[in-house]
């Protein structure tokens, strides 16, 4: 019942929305008038050298008077004149920014001339007026606060999580998952392969990639199943060497490590997957993971777990390949939920911190939302104009 | 100690030119853009070199596969001199040069094919890995499933019998307006304060895995 | 082995042999396929339609020959409207491979009829002003001096030689910038530096791959998506300049009934198979 | 069919890499050897003639022909700056003087570390704050289903902003998901599938558009037999 409702709903929606009529303009009128009350004023918030010309079209300025050309802008440095043409603008235009050659601090003069084929109508001429820089942008005042606020929010908790207080964070499926995936392996016989992704040590998520391996290793050690880690990147292999080894002495089975569980293949994205491919379907490995930062190769490769029936364990912040993850692999860390598995398993209060600050960022967020909807909805004020950077 | 200053001194004045539109600011904007653009070409040229060496060593090491090391480093050569010096110096773009020739017959063709193959990947995975495994899955693939039709003709050919307002094409507007916009303004206010705070890190210097550990 | 298992472990060949059948067969057909638009595309339409003539474009190509069956299209329409309603159009590129291909559309618009008539002059009505490495950072430098960003064109003639840049300093001269993207930087980026921070108008041609994302942009920060080849049949059919995009429906409405087949079929195989297991370990 | 070499090239080219779906095999392999040189030079060339040559090697000549002539120093020496950082970073071929190229890294880092700062709070947070922030009720007349309303609903704008909070929700960490916190996360994450189903038919369409535009090339292009 409630998804009938739902469907009719949405079905209702998808009415929505027709675009309107046009409105048809009144005839030509064949005399050439000039534009109307043009104005000059310093551009704000800029490095200065620059002058903004407004005006109201001229009433000959429509859209059914082909000839009309737009307007000339003229300068001068006095009343009097001389004035210099400065550029022009196509018609209904009513604005022209103004950066040629200008010196902060000097008085300027302008005219809008309307133009027809050879017909020309100058407006009343304007000024004077002085460009200047500004010190401060005043439409970014938001952003300011929003930078201050949230960097002051992340630091805090930095250092806070430095000087040893707990962070709690919640639960995560897929990292449950961890301990059944590794023991089904162990049982079977099998290998556990692990791909870290084909991007080099300094994308983030293969940073949060090789934090995951070293969870997954110190499982494996414990377990006594077989560990493989295939990589694409020479400091990739470094690096993981240095993490499994580190979690195999942590279990206290540095014996059961070798260099040869973490080599290199190829950093050739496609040569990479079809060594990859040929590992799968050689091997067989019982659990797969796929953790780290992946492009066009991440269907291939979990395409060919699949097929040889392998439990997938999946994690990247690459939007364009999550789908493809949730569809074939059985758990799958969802962009942030990847990089919060990857500073909660390596434990560095540093990266714990900036999760804690990121989150009462999001925090504030969602409360600017909820409070914001109702003030903008009962219409009191336009909450939502605070959020408009110029 | 230098690369740490100089990440923090370059961040800070990045962020300070939004605020701060006046001089110096604007001025020191402009001139370190202008480096940044000079450093990421000879980054990419980095690259291109990296290629060479490697595969250098593949040929002298004689290790498996060197052959297509030297076609490597063969029709690097070609397309490196032929834009050089037969090409018409900076007008090697110009219809007409031979390296346009190479570009629109030889590269163009590869590197298009490589992309298509992808759709024979996609298809074969189709049939063999997407499942419909759990709650999440299937209503991932059912919302594929009707912004694929709804998104070509041949969806409100088989919904033709409905009025018109209420075919495939519009629930597949529906999905794309709705859900997934919401879906994807949720992921894209996490990311952001995401990035906001790894910039932060890395100017405060607290990142530095960028500079292979210590720095 | 049963048939279910049988018909789950088939050679991966085959399929790649039907959707190969699948997306060219089409091609030797003549149907006549109804191109339903999407307000994004007519976002973009509308905001050429209000663009009086003589007003500059920037036509900003980041894609590479790897996407170009998608957004091509879009890039030949693009200029086929532009230049044919007398709007000027300055070309660029993030992504090197951009202004080449938009070289390769220039080839196919101005052999269109309603181009050729006007006779439009290279410097005059368009220019390429080539590709600029760097990313996001080129078109921040370009909100406060496009000159000094893109000092010669893609030929490596001044810029001051061309009519068509006199007076362009920033983007204050560009009244529409029509982004092609393919991937990073792109779109996103476009929105963030040229709209976002010096009020550009901009609007996206962009592979499918990326509309969704960019849908959330419009309308506000984006004044219209045209979303990979379905956008770009869509486009050419607003502007009234049928092309590749139109051409290539039939197709691609073949393929995606054939995926989605694959889909239910994998599905059903899987599941009966799952259940037969089960029952079998069942009765063990 | 074709008689244009250009289009022969490009043909076999295709077919060599197409071979693969067939299996691995020489021919792939060589056509794969010859994509990655000719990217590598293709990239190598553009990035001379339209950055580096007029950016830094004109640049540099102008300030020393001025000086020659005696203009004097100008600024535009300051690009040697650049020109210098740009070498530290190929130094990374070198190994013992691999570890200077930190220095331009950092420069880069640096500058996409600021830049994103703002440019991500403002676009991808404040912005869309703002644009999730409409009036949900107005004056006018609305319906619920084929219920008649005394006033106006933006059912649309309602549920974007029900799926914009659910979804961040989500991906809230330092709350458990249980209660009302839980209930509105698996809210959330019904969004997020959706939108990855969207996600998933896009991607889908791109892959197949790119495979139809080489098709279109080999019957059409080379062997001619489409028009």
């Amino acid at each position: 019942m409630r998804r009938a409702l739902l469907l009719a709903l949405v079905l209702m929606l998808a009415r929505a929305g027709l675009p309107g009529a046009r409105a048809t303009a009144p005839p030509e009128s064949p005399s050439l008038l000039p534009p109307t009350s043009a104005v000059a004023v310093d551009t704000p918030n800029d490095a200065g050298r620059s002058l903004v010309v407004r005006w109201v079209l001229s009433p000959s300025d429509r859209e059914q008077d082909v000839a009309f050309a737009g307007y000339e802008i003229l300068r001068a440095e006095s009343p009097e004149g001389p004035f210099v043409a400065v550029g022009d603008t196509p018609a209904r235009t009513n604005e022209f920014v103004d950066n040629r050659e200008l010196r902060d601090g000097a008085q300027y003069y302008y005219q809008v001339v309307a133009r027809r084929g050879e017909a020309l109508a100058p407006s009343v001429i304007v000024g004077p007026v002085i460009p200047a820089a500004q010190w401060f942008h005043t439409g970014r005042v938001n952003t300011l606060i929003a930078v201050l606020v949230l960097s002051g929010l992340i630091i805090y908790f930095i250092e806070h999580a430095r000087r040893g207080r707990p962070i709690f964070l919640r639960k995560i499926a897929g990292l449950d998952a961890v301990d059944e995936a590794v023991g089904r392996a162990t049982e079977m016989g099998r290998k556990i392969l692990f791909i870290p992704g084909i991007q080099d040590m300094d994308s983030v998520q293969t940073l949060a990639g090789i934090a995951i391996l070293g969870r997954v290793a110190r499982t494996t050690s414990t377990y006594g199943a077989t560990l493989e880690v295939p990589v694409s990147r020479s400091l990739v292999m470094v690096a993981a060497r240095e993490t499994v080894k580190e979690s195999y002495m942590a279990t206290g089975h540095p014996d059961s490590y070798h260099d040869d569980m973490v080599y290199y293949l190829t950093d050739d994205q496609f040569g990479y997957a079809a060594a990859l491919e040929g590992i799968m379907v050689r091997e067989k490995p019982a659990t797969i993971f796929l953790q780290g930062h992946f492009f066009a190769e991440s269907l291939i490769l979990a395409e060919n777990g699949n097929a040889i029936g392998a439990i997938q364990i999946a994690g990247t912040a690459e939007p364009s390949q999550l789908p493809f993850f949730v569809a074939t692999c059985d758990y799958t860390l969802i962009g942030e939920e990847f990089f919060v598995a990857g500073a909660y398993l390596s434990r560095e209060p540093r990266q714990l911190g900036s999760l804690k600050g990121q989150d009462l960022g999001k925090a504030i967020i969602l409360a600017l939302l909820l409070v914001g909807i109702v003030v903008q909805t009962t219409g009191v004020f336009d909450f939502a104009s605070l959020f408009l950077v110029q | 100690m230098v690369p740490l200053f100089l990440t923090a001194f370059v961040g800070t004045i990045f962020v300070i030119q939004f605020f701060v539109p006046h001089r110096p600011f604007s001025s020191m904007q402009g001139l370190l853009t202008d480096w940044v653009q000079i450093i990421v070409a000879f980054a990419i040229w980095l690259g291109a070199l990296n290629l060479m060496r490697v595969s250098a060593e593949s040929v002298s090491k004689r290790e498996k596969g060197w052959p297509y090391a030297v076609i490597i480093i063969a029709s690097f050569l070609l397309m490196a001199v032929i834009g050089f010096f037969f090409s018409g110096g900076t007008r090697f773009q110009d219809p007409g040069t031979p390296f346009d020739w190479m570009y629109q017959n030889v590269y163009n063709p590869l590197s298009a094919t490589m992309f298509a193959m992808l759709a024979f990947y996609v298809a074969s995975a189709s049939y063999r890995a997407f499942r419909a495994r759990n709650r999440e899955a299937t209503l991932l693939l059912l919302a594929g499933f009707l912004v694929m039709l709804g998104r070509v003709p041949v969806g409100d050919q088989i919904t033709a019998f409905l009025p018109d307002g209420y075919r495939l094409s519009n629930l597949a507007d529906l999905i794309m307006n709705i859900p997934n916009k919401a879906g994807q303004r949720a992921i894209m206010i996490g990311i952001a304060l995401g990035i906001v705070s790894t910039s932060l890190r890395l100017i405060l210097g607290i990142e530095r895995s960028h500079l292979g550990g210590e720095a | 082995m049963s048939l279910l298992d049988r018909m789950l472990a088939v050679d991966r060949r085959w399929i790649f042999l039907l959707v190969a059948a699948a997306v060219t067969v089409p091609l030797f057909l003549e149907l006549e396929q109804k191109i339903e638009v999407t307000q994004e595309s007519r976002g973009v339409a509308d905001a050429l339609r209000a663009l009086p003539a003589g007003s500059r474009v920037i036509m900003a190509c980041d894609y590479d020959p790897g996407t170009a069956a998608e957004v091509q299209p879009m890039a030949i329409t693009f200029l086929k409207y532009c230049l044919s309603h007398q709007l000027r159009v300055i070309i660029m590129g993030l992504w090197p491979q951009g202004p080449m291909q938009a070289d390769l559309a220039l080839r196919d618009a101005l052999r269109d009829p309603a181009v050729a008539a006007l006779n439009p002059q290279y410097g005059v009505d368009y220019v390429n002003l080539g590709f600029q490495s760097g990313n996001e950072v080129v078109i921040q430098r370009m909100g406060s001096d496009i000159p000094a960003v893109f000092p010669r064109d893609s030929r490596g003639r001044p810029i001051g030689e061309f009519p068509i840049m006199e007076n362009v300093r920033n983007f204050g001269a560009v009244a529409y910038v029509f982004n092609i993207s393919a991937g990073y930087p792109g779109t996103v980026e476009w929105i963030q530096f040229a709209g976002d921070r010096f009020h550009a108008p901009v609007g996206s041609g962009t592979t499918a791959v990326s509309a969704p994302l960019y849908y959330t942009y419009f309308p506000r920060q984006v004044t219209g998506v045209l979303g990979g080849m379905k956008g770009a049949a869509e486009f050419e059919a607003l502007t009234g300049f049928p092309g590749k995009g139109s051409r290539f429906m039939l197709s691609q409405s073949f393929a995606h009934v054939v995926v989605i087949l694959f889909i239910v079929l994998g599905n059903i195989a899987f599941f009966l198979s799952r259940r037969r297991k089960r029952r079998a370990e069942g009765a063990a | 069919m074709s008689v244009n070499l250009g289009v022969w090239v490009g043909a076999l080219l295709t077919l060599g890499i197409l071979s693969f779906l067939y299996r691995d095999n020489p021919v792939y392999k060589v056509c794969e050897a010859i994509f990655i040189g000719v990217s590598a030079g293709y990239w190598f060339v553009s990035l001379f003639w339209q950055n580096i040559q007029p950016k830094l090697y004109l640049n540099l000549r102008g300030a020393v022909e001025t000086l020659a002539s005696g203009g004097g120093i100008d600024s535009r020496w300051l690009y040697l700056i650049a020109g210098v950082l740009g070498v530290m970073m190929l130094m990374r071929l070198l190994p013992k003087a691999g570890w200077i190229a930190r220095w331009p890294l950092a420069f880069i880092v640096g500058t996409t570390a600021g830049l994103y700062l703002i440019t991500y709070l403002q676009s991808n947070a404040i912005n869309q704050i703002h644009d999730t922030l409409v009036p949900l009720v107005g004056r006018g007349e609305g319906r619920f289903l084929f219920i008649a309303l005394p006033f106006h609903v933006d059912w649309a704008a309602l549920l974007v902003f029900i799926g914009t909070v659910s979804g961040l929700v989500y991906f809230f960490f330092s709350v458990e998901h249980t209660r009302l916190a839980g209930k509105t996360a698996r809210l959330g994450i019904f969004f997020l599938m959706i939108t990855f189903g969207a996600s998933f038919g896009y991607t889908v369409m791109s892959r197949m558009s790119l495979l139809i535009g080489r098709m279109d090339f080999l019957v059409g292009d080379w062997l001619g037999l489409v028009h």
